[in-house]
């Protein structure tokens, strides 16, 4: 006993001492830090060779110039393209996480079927042949019924070969029904063409400006080409030159302007008058451009001294007349001054009224058609395809009304009221929908959804599982930008024409087709002088054959810029720039735009803001981008408004609580943020948000600002001009 | 069943019992341990830790354990280097205290660290001028000595003490125990400086930053000091409710009373130096960082003024005198409430100096910064005082941690009986020690 | 830790530090050492065997 | 710490941040992020457990409506010198050497392999400019394919930070030996943010080299000074517009911020005390 105990403690001892002395402990102490330095589920990039591809970004209509860095066939980095016109370098947010949208688990990877009800999710895999004779029978079996008319389709703009191959196809089968999703442009259009008389987006010189008086442009948040204001911002602060921002939020770009306008919203129109009739009656304008090349002058004046004395205006802007002469005579003392137009991003095209009055606030200074001011966008016309003939059916259905009604009678000077969609889908037996995202970015999704619910047969042409994927029929993805051919004109505002070539900079991922392709298959698909109207044999041909003559420079430079040519002349009857006529006229006599909701029920104004950390347009917000907005944005999965501190003590809400929010449209609960920045009672709420489709990077964070604002027509244009809505915050 | 193993002479309660006491607080410790587990297994995402407190309660308890440790080194140098011998009455239970608290802060550190298997780099790729390297390298060199000087205790155990090679070592080592004892002081002395260290070099902190001597801040001697100073009153605390749990009187009055005196007036002298640092603080080293003092203490939910009260005030003055003062030192009631106000006055000490200092803002546009710890985190500090518990009551069975125990409980048969009554209550009343 | 980690540099911080490191390190090691051989010289010598 | 062997002048690669060209619009952060491999989760919205190497604030000086302002802040590491060049917040307390200070370059540098995660640095660093990896970085099914080579993917339970995207230094370096030139040119070494900043509100380059436009902008005073409470202060700006953060805490950085706003200038230091003889001293308001 005794003796086995001794043992069994040296035994012990020695054991423990024994193996402390061996090099097994220490060993092993130094393998497990290495394999703690290496731990397999931690990813280690494979290197290999280093390569830079110019190409354009289409994430957004300003058509930056990228430069993507490949590491053999991987993209790791997207970068802006060194000497672009445009962006010259620089990149927004969005256009640097584009690897996260190539690689990300959102891409729809293969042609697709319902198999569930709309929005189940419930999808089968289909072969490209499958889905293209689909989409041809549905056609042809609508075509055979006599209303081709009855078949429309939503593209984020009208220009471009992919644009125009859908149009065309839409011509070809006898449809006038090509719907351009809503934006600025369509009233920047309006007012170009009864001013000048051209068809055509407005181009605003704003890198030769000294003096930008912005009504409500997110000149720093993603208007016009982002990165283009950027520039343009940072130079006028090189040059001290003066911004303007006239908005009852401080947004990023009245943080930055040299002067913030805290007006009354919805009353742009009004303070652009009396600043125009402070010019007038100092007589600060542009003598010699007023008189030799402007008409009805003095019937503007005439109107904008009755009704627009600052004054009389001061109550309805809450800026007091002093302040609104100042700076209407610093505008016009300007050297180069600029008036801009569209609010935020421009997603919504607002009052043509508003456009009218801020344009012509550009025409008393004279800046019209000359650098540093606005003119007429030329038209991109190097599209030259031959004509299409139309069969019997294609000219009966070519002659039917728009379904929206835009350029009726009644409604002559637009071209698109694409947020009539809710109200036209009765109409609609077949939509196809080209990389947009209506049932997310048009007012009012409860009704967009409705209406999708009416409409028997919805194709989406996405590249991304978005809401309205998830509400089609049949899904054809496209190549996303990074793997496709493109020609990107781009319309946002730029001076001058400029052409960008999207290229693939990978092979598709996924068995994906482009668009281009998928709209000739359908053609050829669907015979005929439709096929007839093809003949190319893929899209790619279809591109080199359009731009033959500059293929060359695109290929070589990514992006081509057209010479400087400024319009000279103006093609309205009289020659000149009109300022006022009997259409004009009825414009500006036009009611305003009512505010949905603004009565005791509703004793807040809600408005949506645009912020350039939320992609609000087609594209949804990348993990990245989702990672840098603040958490009094969002804050788990909840949305905050911005909201006065004043005016949410007088309704007894707390920083950071969570509230209802209600407005005739909709109601959701939303968090409170207390922000000095805004006018009393003002809610702000950002675009972009309350996305129920995506990845849960995405999804079901904050609120989708359209459930609960809808389309406010302008009763002069038949544009949405919904600036706001009646609000209730409890 | 066990009673070869008990010391002579020594009464304890039945092994059942004994047993059942173990399962109680072995109890709090699997909590712990699983919550350990967890820490180490999905990560310190499990914490209420955050990049604003990447130091916090575990942090706090590294401290505050050491300082209440600092009972056996001081005690330690006391005897074995300044020749107090009347402390080698509680010289054992100090030695024990302290393994528990020093084996704690490392079994806390190594579940902090973000990356325990590469923890030992601290020492390879020791960087000599941070404050923590130095910690570490003395905090284990020191914890050595601990176990150094608590394995003779062990080898005293009846049976182990049979087998003379252990009977000599354990001779032997209490032959070199001066040694020992002296090396110890040394580290501690360094180590306990450079915990005050770690904060007080904080630059970028201006609540924490103080001024230097040579390359040593305020707080790395005032730590030191209050470690000596409160050290040996938790060791005092600690043995009274040993006491109170077993009903027995372990060690003799005049030892007490000689301990509790000199941990008084290493309170007082701390606290009047510790007064005078934060006035120069007050004064001249925050407003030269741009802070008028009272902006540490306003703004917040939590901390106000009352902490400068509590831990000047009512946990330094206060113990130190009650300490000093023959009468109330000698009053039990007055000298144990002492240790106790003292033991609330270094914890709140070392508790400022960790997570205040992480939650004041300093960024002029940054915001005050509040933490919650998780239950894994509380789970986690509490894991160490049941394992303490668990060793003490194992030690407190086998080994002759009292010597006076004998002599000041002679064994009468009918003491026997009561002895058993009383140890389930005893039991029971574990967990809550230390 | 050694002059052979890259980051050892010979300067006075290393001198204090280190020194005082190894300086602690040998007095606990070599009176270990000590301890222990003499307590197996004792145990040989046949002392502290049945002393009760 | 240790010198580096050098044979031309050191660099001291900083930053200038014009803030009123800044317009907070992000992309300097997700530049960042695609450059170094930052990871993300799906809830980002705890700000204290996100890593942002590179951070914009948003400060306001707290006027009521409509006499509201606000400034955005970019903040990416700061590459403190410290109080004697080296002695930086971080590097000074790391006790495994696994963040240094390069006298080469006057970058603070992060060993991610050597880092234990004891989060000492964090504690010292007054800009939080320093994140720990809470969790393991996890990337969804096929987004790995985009992570840069130049840049490791760094594990759970260790702390990273802006590092001047220093591996476009070596490649500059690298390219420049293969050139045969000993010097890298000014436009060769441009960090992530630098590139992508649209509104070209960031300038960065070496403090030292007079040819520089960081330089030019700053204009460092190169020879130490002693602030009011005898902290040396090293390259103080000359340009009366030039601030950097917390600079009386002698940090020392190499992040430079331009204003012409007073009250934003303010911001970039407390103000609590009165400091006679500091040429911003005044009120604390604007906090």
């Amino acid at each position: 006993m005794k003796l086995s105990r001794r043992c069994f403690l040296s035994f012990v001892a020695g054991g423990a001492a024994g193996t402390a002395l061996s090099p097994l402990p220490w060993k092993l102490t130094d393998d497990l830090s290495i394999w703690s330095q290496n731990w397999p589920w931690t990813p280690v990039p494979p290197d290999g060779e280093g390569t830079y591809t110019l190409s354009t970004c289409t994430l957004c209509p300003g058509g930056c110039g990228i430069s993507v860095r490949k590491i053999d066939d991987r993209a790791i980095k997207i970068e802006g393209a060194k000497g672009h016109p445009l962006n010259d370098g620089g990149v927004c947010i969005l256009g640097l996480s584009g690897l996260q949208l190539l690689y990300g688990p959102t891409r729809i990877q293969a042609p697709m079927k319902r198999v569930g009800d709309r929005g189940q999710g419930r999808w089968q895999t289909i072969s490209w042949k499958q889905a293209i004779a689909e989409v041809a029978g549905k056609l042809k079996e609508i075509r055979d019924q006599g209303a081709p008319q009855s078949v429309a389709c939503i593209a984020p703009k009208d220009v471009g070969t992919v644009a125009q191959l859908l149009s065309r196809l839409l011509s070809a089968y006898g449809s006038p029904n090509f719907l351009r999703m809503p934006s600025v442009e369509d009233a920047y259009e309006a007012a170009i063409y009864l001013t000048q008389g051209a068809t055509g987006a407005a181009g605003v010189d704003v890198e030769n400006a000294d003096f930008i008086l912005s009504f409500g442009s997110a000149i720093l948040d993603g208007y016009g080409s982002p990165v283009r204001m950027f520039k343009a911002n940072s130079k006028m602060k090189e040059l001290h030159g003066t911004v303007v921002q006239v908005e009852s939020r401080l947004s990023n770009t009245a943080a930055k302007a040299d002067q913030w306008l805290a007006v009354k919203p919805g009353s742009e129109a009004d303070l652009a008058m009396a600043m125009a009739n402070v010019i007038i009656s100092q007589v600060a304008f542009d003598q010699d451009f007023i008189a030799n090349k402007v008409d009805g002058f003095e019937a503007f004046a005439r109107m904008v001294q009755d009704k627009y004395a600052p004054e009389t205006v001061a109550q309805k802007t809450g800026i007091d007349s002093e302040t609104i002469s100042k700076i209407a005579l610093q505008f016009a003392a300007a050297r180069k001054p600029l008036a801009l137009c569209g609010k935020g991003k421009g997603q919504t095209p607002g009052s043509l009224k508003e456009a009218l009055a801020i344009h012509a606030l550009n025409a008393l200074v004279g800046n019209i058609n000359r650098s540093g001011g606005v003119q007429a966008l030329a038209a991109y016309d190097y599209i030259n395809w031959p004509d299409i003939e139309t069969d019997s059916v294609a000219a009966a259905g070519l002659q039917k009304m728009r379904l929206d009604g835009a350029g009726s009678d009644s409604l002559p000077h637009v071209r698109y009221l694409t947020h009539r969609l809710a109200n036209i889908a009765d109409g609609v037996q077949a939509l196809l929908v080209a990389e947009t995202n209506p049932c997310h970015s048009l007012p009012d999704t409860q009704a967009v959804k409705a209406a999708f619910d009416k409409i028997p047969f919805v194709v989406s042409f996405s590249s991304f599982m978005d809401e309205t994927a998830m509400n089609a029929d049949l899904i054809l993805p496209n190549h996303i930008y990074l793997e496709r051919f493109e020609d990107v004109p781009v319309t946002a505002g730029v001076a001058r024409p400029t052409v960008g070539l999207c290229r693939p900079i990978v092979n598709p991922l996924y068995n994906t087709q482009h668009l281009g392709d998928s709209i000739m298959q359908i053609a050829k698909a669907l015979g005929g002088t439709i096929a007839g109207a093809f003949p190319w044999e893929d899209y790619e041909t279809c591109l080199k054959m359009t731009l033959r003559d500059q293929w060359g420079t695109l290929a070589k430079k990514g992006v081509w810029m057209a010479p400087n040519a400024t319009r000279t002349g103006f093609e309205t009857a009289p020659g000149k720039f009109v300022m006022m006529n009997d259409d004009m006229g009825a414009i500006y006599m036009a009611d305003d735009v009512a505010l949905q909701g603004g009565d005791d029920a509703y004793p807040l104004v809600l408005i949506p803001y645009d912020s350039i950390r939320l992609a609000s347009r087609y594209i949804g917000d990348t993990p990245f981008m989702v990672k840098t907005v603040s958490d009094t944005v969002i804050k788990g999965q909840h949305g905050f408004v911005d909201i006065n501190p004043e005016t949410a003590k007088r309704l007894g809400l707390a920083d950071g609580q969570l509230a209802k929010l209600t407005t005739p449209v909709g109601e959701a609960t939303v968090g409170v943020h207390f922000e000095y920045g805004i006018m009393p009672g003002v809610v702000a709420m950002p675009r972009g948000l309350g996305h129920t489709a995506y990845d849960a990077f995405l999804a079901g964070k904050g609120v989708n600002v359209n459930q609960l604002i809808g389309p406010v027509e302008d009763p002069a244009s038949g544009l949405d001009a919904a600036w706001g809505i009646g609000a209730k915050l409890a | 069943m066990d009673s070869a193993l008990i010391p002579e002479g020594v009464k304890r309660c039945s092994l059942p019992k004994f047993l059942l006491g173990l399962v109680v607080v072995g109890g709090v410790l699997a909590v712990g341990v699983y919550a350990m587990l967890e820490c180490w297994i999905k990560g310190l995402n499990v914490t209420g830790m955050n990049d604003y407190y990447g130091f916090a309660l575990w942090i706090w308890a590294d401290l505050a354990v050491i300082a209440l440790g600092g009972g056996a080194f001081f005690s330690g140098l006391l005897k074995y280097v300044i020749g107090k011998d009347d402390l080698k009455y509680i010289i054992n239970y100090a030695v024990l205290i302290g393994f528990i608290c020093y084996s704690s802060a490392l079994l806390i550190l190594a579940i902090d660290v973000g990356q325990p298997l590469r923890s030992w780099f601290i020492f390879w790729h020791a960087n000599v001028h941070s404050m923590l390297t130095e910690v570490a390298f003395c905090l284990s060199c020191y914890f050595a000595v601990l176990t150094i000087e608590y394995i003779p205790l062990i080898l005293e155990n009846r049976q182990i003490d049979k087998v003379p090679f252990f009977h000599n070592l354990s001779h032997n080592m209490h032959g070199a125990m001066a040694v020992f004892a002296a090396t110890g002081a040394f580290l501690s002395f360094f180590h306990q400086g450079s915990l005050g260290g770690v904060a007080g070099v904080l630059f970028g902190r201006p609540f924490a930053f103080r001024e230097h001597i040579l390359i040593w801040p305020f707080t790395f001697f005032l730590f030191t000091w209050s470690a000596a100073a409160y050290g040996p009153s938790f060791t005092l605390f600690i043995t009274w409710l040993t006491e109170k749990i077993t009903r027995k009187k372990l060690v003799k009055d005049n030892v007490v009373y000689l301990l509790a005196k000199i941990s008084g007036w290493m309170i007082i002298t701390y606290i009047i130096a510790k007064s005078a640092d934060t006035l120069y603080w007050m004064y001249n080293t925050a407003p030269a960082q741009g802070f008028n003092w009272t902006f540490f203490y306003e703004n917040n939910p939590f901390y106000a003024q009352w902490v400068l009260f509590a831990e000047i005030i009512l946990g330094g003055f206060v113990p130190g005198l009650l300490l000093i003062i023959k009468p109330t030192r000698e009053n039990t009631f007055l000298r144990v409430t002492a240790t106790l106000l003292g033991i609330m006055g270094v914890s709140l000490n070392r508790w400022v100096m960790v997570l205040q200092t992480m939650a004041v803002p300093v960024l002029s546009f940054d915001s005050w910064a509040m933490y919650i710890p998780s239950w894994q985190e509380i789970a986690t500090t509490i894991l160490p005082v049941a394992y303490g518990v668990i060793l003490i009551m194992i030690s407190y069975r086998y080994l002759p941690i009292f010597p006076q125990e004998r002599e000041l409980n002679p064994l009468d048969p009918d003491a026997a009986e009561s002895e058993n009554k009383e140890a389930p209550a005893a039991d029971k009343l574990q967990p809550a020690e230390a | 830790m050694f002059p052979f980690n890259f980051e050892w540099v010979w300067d006075m911080g290393h001198f204090v530090f280190h020194g005082g490191l190894w300086y602690a390190l040998s007095v606990i090691g070599m009176g270990m050492t000590f301890v222990v051989i003499k307590s197996i010289y004792d145990t040989m010598q046949g002392k502290g065997g049945h002393h009760h | 710490m240790k010198e580096a062997q050098t044979k031309h002048r050191p660099k001291r690669f900083g930053m200038a941040i014009d803030l009123d060209k800044c317009t907070g619009c992000g992309a300097c952060m997700v530049a960042c992020f695609s450059e170094n491999n930052v990871p993300f989760r799906e809830d980002e919205s705890d700000k204290r457990r996100s890593i942002t190497w590179m951070k914009v604030y948003k400060i306001t000086n707290g006027e009521k409506f409509p006499h509201t302002e606000v400034c955005y802040i970019p903040r990416p590491c700061q590459h403190c010198a410290g109080q004697h060049e080296g002695h930086s917040p971080c590097v000074s307390v790391c006790p495994a050497t696994a963040t240094d200070y390069s006298r080469e370059t006057g970058i603070v540098s992060q060993i991610y392999t050597r880092c234990f995660g004891c989060r000492y640095c964090m504690g010292a660093c007054p800009y939080h400019a320093r994140y720990f990896n809470w969790w393991d970085p996890i990337w969804p099914k096929g987004m790995e394919r985009y992570l840069s080579p130049n840049v490791s993917p760094r594990m759970r339970g260790i702390v990273e930070k802006c590092s001047f995207c220093f591996h476009r230094y070596q490649l500059a370096r690298n390219k420049a030996f293969n050139d045969g030139r000993r010097e890298v040119e000014e436009k060769e070494y441009q960090t992530a943010c630098t590139q992508a900043c649209p509104a070209g509100a960031i300038t960065f380059g070496d403090l030292n080299n007079p040819a520089h436009a960081v330089h030019q902008i700053v204009r460092p005073n190169l020879h130490e000074e002693h602030n009011a409470a005898g902290i040396p202060i090293v390259g103080k700006a000359q340009n009366p517009h030039a601030f950097r953060l917390l600079e009386r805490l002698g940090t020392n950085t190499k992040i430079y911020y331009l204003s012409s706003r007073e009250w934003v200038r303010k911001a970039g230091d407390n103000y609590q005390v009165q400091m006679e003889s500091d040429p911003h001293a005044a009120d604390a308001s604007g906090h």
